[in-house]
């Protein structure tokens, strides 16, 4: 957006202090945000965290007990006991653990502090799947065939798979990010999976009812970010492609969707302000559709919360996602309309995740050992990440996302690609050679993907070729790396004879 | 000392030779390095080219190759030997193949002839500088497959030599 | 720009290699182009830099010889023999060393190689500061009373001065940079500022000739960013404020300007364009001007090549400056006209130098032991620091670039102090003290300064005030220093005993 | 142990007493902290604060705390006192001032008492949590500048006690 077209910011820090109820790269994100704005930051951290980065970045860090989050980051009265120590006047939830929580944000009301995202009703009514559906349905959104009603036991599963017709989604009516969630193909694997998906849907949102619906093969994960003030003002600000997932975790987003043009992206943009106004929804939220090959599109779910890609759109329209729920939660107005917003270039994201790629995305633990964060133009990165930090199995394996912009997809790609190969991070497995594989990958360049991509194009068929004289420097390395280990005294001399040899090849 | 090193799906015979030349697969390949982390990671010169080579993980052996990651293994021939319980992989013939593409300048062989090991066999102008393709073991030249004045892919069997006691 | 303005961008790389003919993060900078646009990047180091980021991040890397710039970095024949053994099709000479040189850029047209800037002439006839002037004023552009023709001997430029009128300004006709500038209150003084100044002009340039400007007295640093390619279309892309500066060294550059306003803008672009085109010039370049009190601008110098600051800009336009330095070069035509040219938001740099801020700026060395660069929303760094980095006093001082982007002066400006908090740099005094006072420093922050400002800004009156809580902690630190610098053995056990009365703190 | 530090202009008299705790100008100080990287970087909390204290340079020692530069020192006070010649800096009188802003909760002595060194003097409230001023010395009241419930500035002079052999 142009700073003309900009009302000016308010130059009053929205709060005095906020706690913030997460850790990892998006507590540090919402630490700089409150930096930025003037807040005094709190955070917390659980006895695996004591060294971690959002505890050195904050103003102030209190302890919430072990590292199981159930006694530490999901422990609502702790969270609520600390921020009412530490004098804070709002919580932001982060994504994950508490922030879609309904009952976290009405304790949180209900100690008389700011809970910053939408309201518990508002969460509720959008967090359970077939009411959201209906909502949608009301105000003229497509949504995908499926039950009108949470299903309770496998009978009225059978019945209702029958009655939309195989292949279907099965997916946990209370709760999201990809829990509970399993695709059937026919009604001979109904059974095994229902038992699966309601086990999982019980343990993670402790409600077992399940609901189904229409498989779309083939189809394109994409999301429309939006924002709502307290005012009822409420503006879509682009989408996201999400569609390179994993076991419906996503591993890369981008912006624009190379699959939306104009046209789609305002009935898009359209579709989710209609439900955003519906759910009297406040804050900023993403409405997730399913785009088929034809570019017919279906609503499935609304995330509650800040999404882990945000950044995506933060550099596509210059506006500070973070910023803008704490100033709205403050009760500011959005301080510009629809009109204003401006996308600029494009923008890619890859989540670096601590699950080795190589072998089947197995979760990896580990002491970050060596770590080099790419820089230059158009590349940002959100991390958590420091040499000596221990990755440990307690929590996501999210640790940093490195994220390119650039005037065109062209540009973003090239960038991401070259952040990607500067990117290091030693001391345990990554999925960093996924990234830089897809982000060489041509059906990727080309903009040819849909959910289905990795399934199809990981792991590559062929083993990356190195050239020869590539071959020979690691050859050498991997014989110095067994000397170092057995013998540990230096085996390359950091000068000296090497280097002559070196000077005079390059001199004569 | 010899090593039995594979990196990715390639295997190749290392053997560090002096000032950081090594002879990779009975090829002289001059190095010139510097350790830029202590144990963790080199920056590699190889006839200018630039390798900067990181140690993801030790066991297994993972590498970062200017920003592509790689399996890779090391052993000393006398472990591998006993790991294998089989002795140079070998055995009486050697095969010699191009280290990476280039010109061969010159072929100082011909077939039938009788070389000492460590003489020289041909003259491999590769990446703007000259390689010297040494005969790993005495022995006798039973086969040149290509002549001089040939461009060699990497990998291309040049000669192969059978073991003279 | 917005992606529809833009031309679709030409897919194939602009030349297949190119030598860096430079170090540092400058070298780094136009590598990371390289590898964007798949050319082959070919470096250069002195026995100083084996080791250097550069060095590591290019495809190939070739020893030019000792540490001293005459015998490497500026020793021409070594490196266009580089260039032509590595195959290279164009030499880029970043900033400093040889990229003002005419006869480099000469002998490399020369060699057969494509010289990424203005050809030689063009750098002669605007290197030369009296012809440069005398251009400016032929097509109308304002330029400060001063001497018509060089200045060769002590009474030429005594009469000189005495006809300007004192205070006036001694420059090296022949150079920039900074080298033999200094500023003459009064005839007294000139004998003896002749006498240095001319001597570092023989010592930078080979040529004592000397020129005299009326010395404007609170004026402002400001310069506008062109790029000319080769069918002649020159567009301009926006102004910098460089003021912030000692002994004539930028520490601080920011666009838009606070003391420009849209019709200024307009003004000093079709200036620096007139320019441009009198000279026929050809690449990226930046005209220099000073602002007065009253915004009266006249015309100081033509830079021809990169900026150090040229980062500000291109997070301002969202262009890529050495990308199309490097297309420009090959022959392309720019990608976009004036009116294509979109400007967003604001962008402030910090020069972060080994110079102990602390005590007047004396160049610090030492070993760099622990670094963390700034990350997050509106951050970018360009740097060549890596743990384990000596830092000598061979070259330019300049260590890393911290350059942070926001919607308007206000978000930038937080986001640039939140990411000079962030950044440790440790092994050796650096600059970073005054960036972080000066950010937070109300002229500044209102964005009152002119040329003068460090002069009367640095060092502060009052030593940074930290409260008791931030003093006992730096004091049990500087006690646990002595005691492990005396005893090497950990004095603060990592968790145990301190972590659990810390847990009681926490949740009682 | 006892140290004299400064930092930037301000002088302290730290003791390590132990568990983190510090005796920082006569007044008990807790602190959790963590070592984040060998000799060079520490998190410290303080009754919540979180610092995070960088080593900047040894010699002389320049600190990072929470992103802003200081200068300080630490001097062992034998160590001090040999390079002053001068011994206690105080000599026999003993002020005692707020180590931090907050609240005089409780105070526990008289003027004229006569109080054992390491006897517990008033409770002061600061950033949400009681701190102890303990007596430096063996010595008597002599002045009590403050009364409870007062709330006090960090620096604030809150009472002096006389040395008593």
């Amino acid at each position: 957006m142009e700073p003309g077209r900009r009302r000016p910011v308010a130059l009053t820090p929205p709060f005095s202090a906020v706690l913030v109820a997460n850790r990892g790269e998006i507590a540090v994100r919402v630490i700089r945000a409150c930096r930025e704005l003037g807040i005094r930051s709190v955070a917390v951290y659980s006895d695996a965290d004591r060294d971690a980065l959002h505890v050195r970045l904050a103003d102030e860090a209190y302890p919430i007990g072990p590292a199981a989050p159930r006694e530490s980051y999901l422990a609502m009265s702790k969270l609520i006991d600390v921020a009412r120590r530490a004098k804070c006047d709002a919580v932001h939830p982060g994504y994950g653990f508490l922030s879609e929580n309904a009952d976290f944000a009405d304790s949180v009301r209900d100690a008389g502090l700011v809970f910053v995202g939408p309201p518990g009703d508002v969460q509720r009514s959008l967090g359970e799947k077939t009411q959201a559906r209906r909502m949608a349905r009301d105000v003229g959104v497509p949504v995908a065939e499926g039950t009108a009603e949470p299903v309770r036991d496998l009978d009225h599963a059978r019945r209702e798979a029958e009655r939309i017709g195989y292949p279907v989604m099965l997916k946990a009516a209370g709760g999201g990010g990809g829990k509970g969630l399993r695709a059937v193909a026919s009604a001979s694997e109904l059974e095994a999976a229902w038992r699966m998906s309601s086990g999982e849907a019980a343990g993670a949102f402790g409600n077992t009812a399940m609901f189904i619906e229409k498989l779309i093969e083939h189809a394109r994960h994409v999301e429309m970010q939006f924002i709502a003030d307290t005012q009822g003002a409420v503006v879509w600000l682009g989408e996201r492609d999400c569609s390179i997932q994993r076991r419906h975790q996503k591993l890369i987003e981008e912006s624009p969707a190379p699959s939306v043009d104009d046209a789609l992206r305002e009935r898009l943009g359209d579709a989710a302000v209609r439900i955003a106004r519906a759910a009297g929804y406040q804050n900023a939220g993403t409405a997730e559709f399913l785009v088929d090959a034809r570019g017919a599109f279906s609503f499935l779910e609304v995330n509650t919360r800040l999404q882990v890609e945000h950044p995506v759109t933060e550099l596509v329209t210059g506006l500070d996602l973070v910023a803008l729920q704490l100033r709205i939660a403050a009760g500011e107005p959005l301080p510009f309309a629809q009109g204003d917003v401006r996308r600029r270039g494009a923008a890619i994201e890859c989540r670096v995740t601590a699950e080795d790629a190589q072998s089947g995305f197995v979760p990896a633990t580990g002491r970050v050992a060596l770590l080099r964060e790419p820089g230059g133009p158009g590349v940002r990165v959100d991390s958590g990440l420091f040499e000596g930090l221990m990755i440990t199995s307690d929590y996501d394996p999210l640790l940093m996302k490195v994220i390119a912009h650039g005037a065109d997809r062209t540009e973003a790609l090239a960038r991401i690609r070259r952040a990607v190969q500067e990117t290091i991070v030693a001391g345990l497995p990554t999925s960093l050679a996924f990234h830089a594989h897809v982000l060489g990958e041509p059906d990727f360049v080309a903009g040819r993907y849909d959910t289905s991509y990795v399934a199809t194009h990981w792991p590559p068929r062929a083993t990356v070729a190195l050239d020869e004289s590539a071959v020979a420097a690691a050859a050498v390395v991997a014989v110095l790396a067994l000397r170092t280990r057995s013998a540990r005294r230096p085996v390359a001399p950091p000068d000296g004879a090497w280097s002559r040899a070196g000077r005079e090849d390059g001199l004569r | 000392m010899i090593y039995e090193v594979s990196v990715g799906d390639r295997r190749l015979r290392v053997e560090v030779v002096t000032d950081g030349r090594f002879l990779i697969d009975d090829v002289v390949v001059a190095t010139e390095m510097v350790e830029t982390r202590r144990g963790r990671q080199w920056s590699v010169r190889i006839a200018g080219r630039s390798h900067e080579v990181t140690v993801l993980t030790s066991d297994p052996l993972r590498l970062l190759v200017n920003g592509t990651e790689t399996t890779a293994s090391a052993l000393d021939e006398r472990a591998a030997a006993a790991s294998t319980g089989a002795g140079s992989a070998r055995g009486g013939r050697h095969e010699l193949r191009a280290p990476m593409p280039g010109l061969l300048k010159t072929v100082h062989v011909a077939e039938g002839d009788v070389v000492e090991s460590g003489a020289p066999l041909m003259t491999l102008e590769a990446m703007k500088m000259e390689n010297e393709l040494l005969a790993p073991v005495r022995g006798r030249v039973v086969r040149l497959a290509v002549g001089a004045g040939t461009k060699v892919e990497g990998g291309a069997m040049l000669a192969v030599l059978e073991v003279e006691e």
